[in-house]
């Protein structure tokens, strides 16, 4: 059934540390204002707001006084082996870069939602309502991300306009804009997390913090036996937490997940 | 054969087809165009070319990279008025310049031929050993400033470059034509 | 040749098919399709130079530093700085939101004077400022019957507002209710050039009391880039951090250890650890009560009663106090989960702690952070400020026990929604006239005569002192990023004109000067910028150059300031008398038999700013749903009481009462319900008006028997289904 | 006022009055509907029931029950045209018009799913061929067209139009080569009606429909064919019966309809039979390797585990059997009753593809959400259903549907 991989020399990749973040929300802020996400008034309706990096609370599902939670922050997997993207009708969504970020062309999209249908980390948002910023707020759109109509799908690209700016600042400057240092390009979510919980850089890279990181023995990826290869990885002490990032059967035991 | 004679003679189907189809290629390729797009003309005539050849500005004194790698495409009215802060002549676009504009403190609003839609981020850096005039219209050699011709339903120029283009290209140089290289 | 039907058709059908070999359909297929990029009603992208603007953030008291990106002179986005040491390029939900909140629909238009029907008319500064010189000086002819509030427990602004307090005859400036005010009645006897801090970056044990170091307690960012920093990501942390507190609130959820201890006890549990270091013979030789505070604590504080009341096993509480003796350089932080409303008993026995473990001033302890000089001529002494206890006042006027004052001014502060007990305490406002200084049409601004509208912070000059919970000294200034978007005044320009218009002198004609000369009186101190050497590596043996240049120049460009200059501390007080007076009784309390938790986070906007729109994503589904909000309690709990998960509960204490629905989190203690303040609002936008109850109005206050102080951290409810 | 001229020779029909007073019922539906259409496309699609979980909802799940129960006009088009199964030559007409009625009606609820429709288009200029959609899409609007070119012949056959001797050439040479339309309509069918299941098996992201296959085909792509094949001729016959309900005339002999419903049975019995295989292979194959127990795939009562009984037995099992006996096949009553059920066990089986399968968390910290449908999407679906009624309540009144009709009803 793989239809679809490509490798890449660069695999851009977050490690995400559960036992540093606090579920504060500050990385959901950055992104909202990073990708000119449009606020909305009933928030609450959570099956239909926009949050293209959502923190979710886990519990350990036991009762007080022996009970833990952990937060994990969801930005898009970007999965090495995307589910969403063979199923698009329109190639609005590709995974073609060097890098590894899944695209997602907004003025390509036609709205079908198969891509939705195909995400188990529900990272992917349908655009239910056009969207309205209040009287003046729209002077605080940055120039980088464009608005996106109702009626389409986004999602996380990593503030792939980031990746763009770092690129041409290295152009200017002389420097081979395919060999980044580790720093020159980071999402606004990464930048702006006040325990610095996550971290972010070429997995593909041994002198990148990532490459190494990912490979701990703490390290997992949501939903791994699923096949999505994600270039998102996330860290825990806590074994409930790792055994909380897969479907595991009764019988199953999880090594170092 | 009885059919036929019952029909009418052929001139009377062709004439009208003929006259139909050559009506709706005259409209299709002159009057459509007419009506899709309005023109318009820049809000001053700014000669290029005296700035060139008289004062000896380079073009990367006014369109120049910044240190963050992003592309001043047109020099904001605080350029402009490193020369002209105050009329120098009688040139009517430079006295409406000053007024108009420097003085109010309005950025001048150019209409720029090649301007993409948001959801393209086209790279200057990336493109800097190419020549300007492979996308821009050559206004550099000379002091007339062409109109601008405004697509009234995408509100476009009708100069700005369609994805086949740049596609074409990448294809050719050998660069990625991986979506997300140019959307944003 | 006659038109007929036929030939008609035939035309027809042939400028159909000629019409196939034009763009006609191709071109308006295609750009109808391209049309649907360009909507008229969706914003279009401006284009512009990106740029940065450093500065300060006055969102709530941390005092981070924020770094405002700018699009062609838009600010657009705020951005951490690295260079600052409140935040050290963190950033939180609220700060994260700040540019948004430029253009909240709640931002004031301009001046505004309340009309006979209660709504708010737009007038002139002229006619406003006339209307504010006639209310104080008919105020300054009574002696002097003005009143100050203050949200801003940092600014320069409160030596302008309590100078011209003080040139009118009057004492009467009061911050919003915070735990500076206990600390002063705790320790104020021989505390009085200066505040507590904590040196998290060079501790190797943190154990926080009650306080939400993590969220929104103190200078809650830097807190979090010292846990962040102690716990290198992928590696073994090198400090260990406990919280002691109600629930797994966002610290309880990410320390090392959690100890559950209901709000209120945690004194208790403190004095419990404090009974095993003294046993194991730890002393405080420069304590003069030294003695009486050992025998208070030996006798009464044993594991056995100690297990008793706070619920833990001695075990547990032996062991807390052997990790704290294990470490070398431990630190406890008192405080309670919403900084405010904490009694001395709680802080002078957590503080203790310190005391006992090691000197003041020592690295990774705790130090005497010096107050800054103030320049504001008969300012108020901040150590005077930090006494004056607002909710006795407002209880004192109330009951008729000393008389209302005929003006109030109220500067970003919101009073009528986040005093305890609200809806009573707001009364106070009845009869008087009230002026709001607020950037946001509030409850207080609702309520008020007189709205003088501030500029928000990212539009005016400002500044932030040490703020309280910091480990070091610091000051750094607010400066505008962008014109004012709307018709408002710096507060302290108008204050400053009136108070030259009413015949008083404070010294300045602009609160920019005030803040100029603040930076000057700097000098005075030994002090150094921290560009390079951040204070906390100065108490490790780092050496910073001395600060140099045009100090203003420096500052209000960004740069902030410090000094590791600490005054000599010749003894130190327990408040032995105070904590054997106010210890809590043995007995509970069966008519409220529940005790109440309040949550503050910064997701929810903070004292003075109500949940700002993007922050409403961050609540989660159990957390806010439509209008409703979640208060939290244990399985255990809501059995007891006969409810389950998504039931509609009432909380009722003493002052009032709120309806919300249930909850099931199994981090929350038994017999605790806890519930989120910084909801229920009644004016600001659509974003947060309406929006769940208010728990302020539930929060009971009481007089803590030795302090006399107001106190309601510890406050207890009764709940039952509501329908 | 008398449209008896535009008849079919030798019928009988209604009233005009009423005719039309019949018709202002179903235009009464359709204008509801269209005000439904109207109102998602000015304002967008928040006003159904759909969301971030129910990336689909009643479009597809309508879409993809009238696609199943319309496949009736290609498997009986098959069978005639090309296997040559005479008696099916009564029913070939009304086949092919639910056909179109069906296919018509999906392609007009796929313009309100989609939410940028103006751009539909891409998905011929700009095709991800590795999509299953893709696939869908153009044998969708090819199948359309053959369907239309099938359709045409018959509306020609009107008493009016066919006197017009270029009209009636034309419907002549269109019967002559309908053999070559049913062969392509016949390829075209088993594509997309594959395809729409495999949509959802190469989903492998979502255990609860994903299935391994063949080449690039999962199981649920012949499993999709088969249940199609099964309900389809069901439901054509089903139709025939409410047509002679409602105009009290007999249409259809009797044995046609047996014929179909043993069409119907042989079908629905070789698709269990492979549906109970591709089953047993998802509980103890695809499910725990994802980590997940049969169990866990039911929830409550929207996604109980009655469904799987009623789609697999009751709707499954049971009328395989009763339309396979000759006995119970033959008696009215319980031909209708089985042909009912199969019906409702295909259109289960289209519901728990698409809702159950979204609402079934994958990631173990999410949880279950239900999807109720709200007006916006109950409008359109009656609103074609409406459509359905007016197109077969005109081509009932204006065109020889049904050869046997003038025999069966002797004046």
């Amino acid at each position: 059934m793989v239809l679809y991989l490509k490798e890449f020399k660069i695999k851009w990749g977050m490690v995400i540390d559960l036992d540093k973040c606090t579920g504060c929300g500050a990385c959901m802020v950055a992104c909202q204002a990073e990708n000119n996400i449009a606020p909305v008034v009933d928030a609450s309706d959570k099956r239909r707001s926009m949050t293209w990096l959502l923190v979710y609370q886990l519990s350990n599902q036991k009762l007080y006084p022996d009970h833990d939670v952990a937060y994990l922050p969801r930005p898009c997997q970007q999965c090495g082996h995307p589910n969403c993207v063979p199923v698009c009708p329109v190639i609005a969504t590709d995974k073609n870069e060097e890098g590894g970020i899944v695209s997602q062309v907004n003025a390509r999209c036609i709205g079908c939602r198969y891509c939705i249908a195909a995400c188990p980390y529900h990272a992917r948002y349908f655009n239910w309502h056009d969207p309205v910023w209040p009287e003046g707020m729209e002077k605080t759109l940055t120039p980088d991300v464009s608005t996106r109509p109702r009626g389409v799908v986004e999602k996380c690209l990593f503030c792939h306009h980031r990746y763009m700016q770092a690129r041409d600042k290295a152009r200017v400057e002389g420097r081979d804009p395919n060999a980044l240092a580790e720093g020159d390009y980071i999402p606004a979510c990464v930048e702006v997390c006040p325990t610095g919980a996550i971290a972010f850089g070429d997995l593909m890279n041994p002198n990148h913090k990532v490459h190494q990181l990912s490979k701990s023995p703490h390290a997992f990826r949501l939903l791994e036996r699923l096949g999505t290869d994600p270039q998102v990885y996330y860290l825990s002490r806590r074994e409930w937490v790792r055994r909380q990032g897969d479907n595991i059967l009764e019988h199953e035991t999880v090594e170092g997940v | 054969m009885e059919e036929k004679k019952e029909g009418p003679s052929k001139g009377a189907v062709v004439v009208p087809f003929l006259v139909g189809f050559v009506a709706a290629i005259a409209f299709g390729w002159w009057g459509f165009p007419q009506l899709l797009y309005s023109s318009k003309s820049q809000p001053l005539n700014f000669t290029h070319l005296n700035h060139v050849q008289d004062y000896g500005i380079d073009c990367e004194d006014c369109h120049y990279f910044r240190p963050d790698g992003s592309y001043a495409g047109l020099p904001s009215n605080e350029k402009c008025a490193e020369c002209h802060s105050m009329a120098m002549t009688s040139d009517p676009d430079e006295i409406k310049f000053v007024e108009e504009y420097y003085e109010k403190g309005v950025e001048v609003p150019w209409l720029v031929y090649q301007y993409q839609p948001d959801n393209v981020s086209f790279s200057h850096a990336a493109h800097k050993d190419e020549d300007c005039t492979a996308c821009h219209p050559d206004v550099g050699s000379t002091n007339e400033l062409p109109p601008y011709y405004e697509n009234r339903l995408t509100k476009y120029s009708k100069e700005t470059m369609k994805m086949k283009e740049c596609e074409r290209c990448h294809a050719k140089e050998g660069a990625s034509n991986a979506c997300q290289v140019c959307h944003k | 040749m006659a038109l007929d039907r036929r030939s008609f058709l035939t035309f027809v059908a042939g400028g159909a098919v000629g019409t196939l070999f034009t763009p006609v359909i191709w071109k308006s297929i295609d750009d109808t399709a391209i049309w649907t990029q360009n909507w008229s009603w969706i914003p279009r992208l401006e284009h512009g130079p990106k740029a940065y603007a450093a500065t300060t953030c006055k969102l709530c008291p941390a005092g981070c530093g924020l770094n405002i990106r700018t699009a062609g002179d838009r600010p657009v986005v705020a951005e951490g700085r690295t260079d600052h040491p409140l935040s050290q390029g963190g950033i939180c939900p609220l700060g994260a939101a700040a540019v948004q909140m430029l253009y909240s629909p709640a931002r004031i238009k301009g001046p505004m004077k309340k009309q006979a029907d209660g709504t708010h008319q737009l007038v002139s500064w002229e006619e406003a400022e006339a209307l504010l010189l006639e209310k104080l000086n008919e105020a300054k002819g009574q002696g002097g019957n003005v009143a100050c509030i203050s949200g801003d427990e940092n600014s320069t602004m409160n030596e302008v507002l309590s100078g011209l307090l003080a040139q009118m005859d009057s004492n009467r400036f009061f911050l919003m209710p915070g735990e500076s005010l206990t600390a002063s009645k705790a320790f104020g006897s021989w505390l009085k050039q200066g505040v507590l801090g904590y040196d998290l970056e060079n501790a190797d044990l943190v154990m926080a009391f009650g306080a939400d170091l993590l969220d929104s307690w103190g200078t809650a960012v830097r807190n979090k880039k010292a846990f962040g920093a102690a716990h290198p990501i992928g590696e073994q942390a090198t400090t260990e951090y406990v919280y002691v507190g109600p629930m797994q609130n966002t610290t309880g959820a990410v320390a090392d250890k959690w100890v559950s201890v209901a709000p209120g006890l945690e004194g208790v549990l403190a004095l419990g650890i404090a009974y095993h270091l003294l046993q194991s013979g730890m002393i405080v030789p420069e304590a003069l009560d030294f003695s009486s505070y050992r025998s208070f604590v030996l006798s009464r504080y044993t594991p056995e009663y100690v297990s008793k009341v706070t619920g833990l096993s001695s075990e547990q509480v032996a062991e807390l106090a052997v990790k704290l003796r294990r470490a070398n350089r431990p630190v406890v932080v008192p405080g309670s989960a919403i900084s405010q409303g904490n009694g001395v008993f709680s802080l002078a026995a957590v503080m203790s702690l310190n005391f006992l473990l090691h000197p003041v001033n020592s690295p990774g302890g705790i130090f005497v952070l010096p107050d800054l000089p103030t320049v504001v001529s008969e300012a108020m002494e901040p150590s005077i400020i930090r006494g004056n206890d607002l909710v006795s006042f407002v209880q004192k006027i109330t009951a008729g026990k000393t008389d209302r004052p005929s003006v109030f001014l109220v500067y970003e502060a919101n009073p009528v929604h986040g005093l305890p007990q609200a809806e009573a305490m707001s009364k106070v406002f009845d009869d008087t006239f009230l002026a709001s200084f607020s950037t946001f049409y509030d409850e207080t601004a609702a309520r008020a005569d007189l709205i003088l509208p501030t500029p928000y912070f990212l539009e005016r000059w400002d500044d932030v002192q040490t703020p309280h919970g910091a480990g070091f000294v610091s000051y750094s200034v607010t400066r505008p990023v962008i014109k004012p978007l709307f018709d408002v005044k710096p507060a302290g320009d108008v204050v400053l004109g009136v108070a030259e218009k009413l015949g008083l002198d404070l010294g300045f004609s602009s609160f920019e000067k005030v803040l100029e000369a603040k930076t000057a009186a700097l000098a005075e101190m030994d002090g150094f910028l921290t560009d390079k050497v951040q204070p906390w590596q100065v108490r490790t043996g780092a050496s910073p150059a001395p600060a140099a240049g045009n100090q203003w120049r420096n500052i209000s460009r960004g740069a902030v300031w410090t000094t590791a200059v600490t005054p000599f501390v010749p003894a130190v007080l327990l408040a032995a008398r105070e904590l054997s007076q106010a210890a809590p009784p043995d007995v509970d309390d069966w008519a409220y038999p529940v005790r109440l938790a309040s949550i503050t986070s910064r997701a929810h906007g903070s004292r003075h700013i109500a949940i700002p729109p993007f922050c409403l994503p961050l609540l989660g589904e159990e957390e806010l749903q439509g209008k409703t909000f979640y208060v939290r309690m244990n399985s255990t709990t809501a059995r007891n009481y006969g409810l389950k998960a998504n039931d509609r509960v009432k909380l009722v204490g003493p002052g009032g009462e709120c309806v919300a629905r249930v909850r099931i989190f199994e981090g929350v203690g038994l017999n605790v319900v806890a519930a989120p303040l910084g909801f229920g609002h009644t004016a600001w936008d659509e974003f947060s008006r309406g929006k769940g109850d208010n728990i302020y109005n539930v929060l009971t206050v009481r007089t803590e028997p030795g302090s006399d102080l107001s106190v309601w951290a510890d406050s207890r409810v009764r709940i039952a289904k509501a329908y | 006022m008398c449209d008896k001229e535009l008849w079919p020779a030798g019928v009988q029909r209604c009233s005009l009055k009423y005719f039309l007073a019949w018709l202002v019922v179903v235009f009464a539906v359709l204008g509801w509907g269209v005000y439904a259409f109207y109102v998602v496309w000015s304002s967008g699609l928040h006003v159904t029931g759909m969301d971030n979980y129910f990336a689909f909802g009643l479009y597809i799940i309508f879409d993809l029950g009238v696609i199943a129960l319309g496949a009736g006009a290609f498997f009986s088009g098959l069978l005639y045209y090309l296997v040559r199964v005479e008696g099916l030559k009564n029913i070939i007409n009304l086949a092919v018009i639910v056909g179109f009625i069906c296919y018509s009606g999906a392609l007009l609820i796929l313009a309100l799913e989609v939410g940028q429709p103006l751009r539909s288009w891409f998905g011929f200029w700009h095709p991800n061929v590795h999509s299953m959609l893709t696939e869908v899409i153009f044998c969708i609007t090819c199948y359309m067209l053959v369907l239309t070119i099938e359709f045409v012949p018959l509306i020609l056959e009107n008493r009016k139009l066919n006197k017009i001797k270029l009209l009636h050439h034309i419907a002549h040479n269109f019967h002559v080569i309908m053999p070559l339309f049913a062969g392509v309509g016949a390829f075209l069918s088993f594509f997309h009606q594959g395809s729409l299941g495999g949509m959802y098996g190469v989903l492998f992201s979502r255990p609860f429909v994903f299935r391994e296959g063949f080449f690039i085909w999962p199981w649920t792509f012949f499993l999709f064919i088969l249940s199609a094949v099964a309900s389809g001729p069901a439901f054509t016959m089903l139709i025939a019966t409410l047509m002679e309900k409602a105009t009290g005339r007999k249409l259809v002999d009797f044995s046609v309809k047996a014929l179909m419903g043993k069409i119907a049975g042989t079908m629905l019995a070789i698709y269990l039979f492979f549906k109970y295989l591709d089953t047993w292979g998802w509980i103890t194959g695809i499910l725990p390797r994802a980590g997940l127990t049969f169990d866990q795939m039911y929830y409550q009562l929207a996604y109980g585990k009655w469904l799987f009984y009623a789609e697999l037995g009751v709707c499954g099992l049971i009328p395989a059997i009763l339309l396979l006996v000759p006995k119970t096949r033959n008696t009215p009553g319980i031909l209708y009753t089985a042909a009912i059920l199969n019906c409702i066990g295909i259109v289960i089986n289209r519901f728990v593809m698409t809702s159950q399968a979204l609402a079934n968390p994958v990631m173990p910290f999410d949880r279950w959400y239900v999807y109720v449908p709200t007006w916006a999407e109950w409008a359109p679906a009656l609103a074609i259903i409406a459509y359905g009624a007016l197109v077969l309540s005109l081509s009932y009144r204006y065109l020889p549907v049904f050869p046997q009709e003038r025999k069966l009803n002797p004046v």
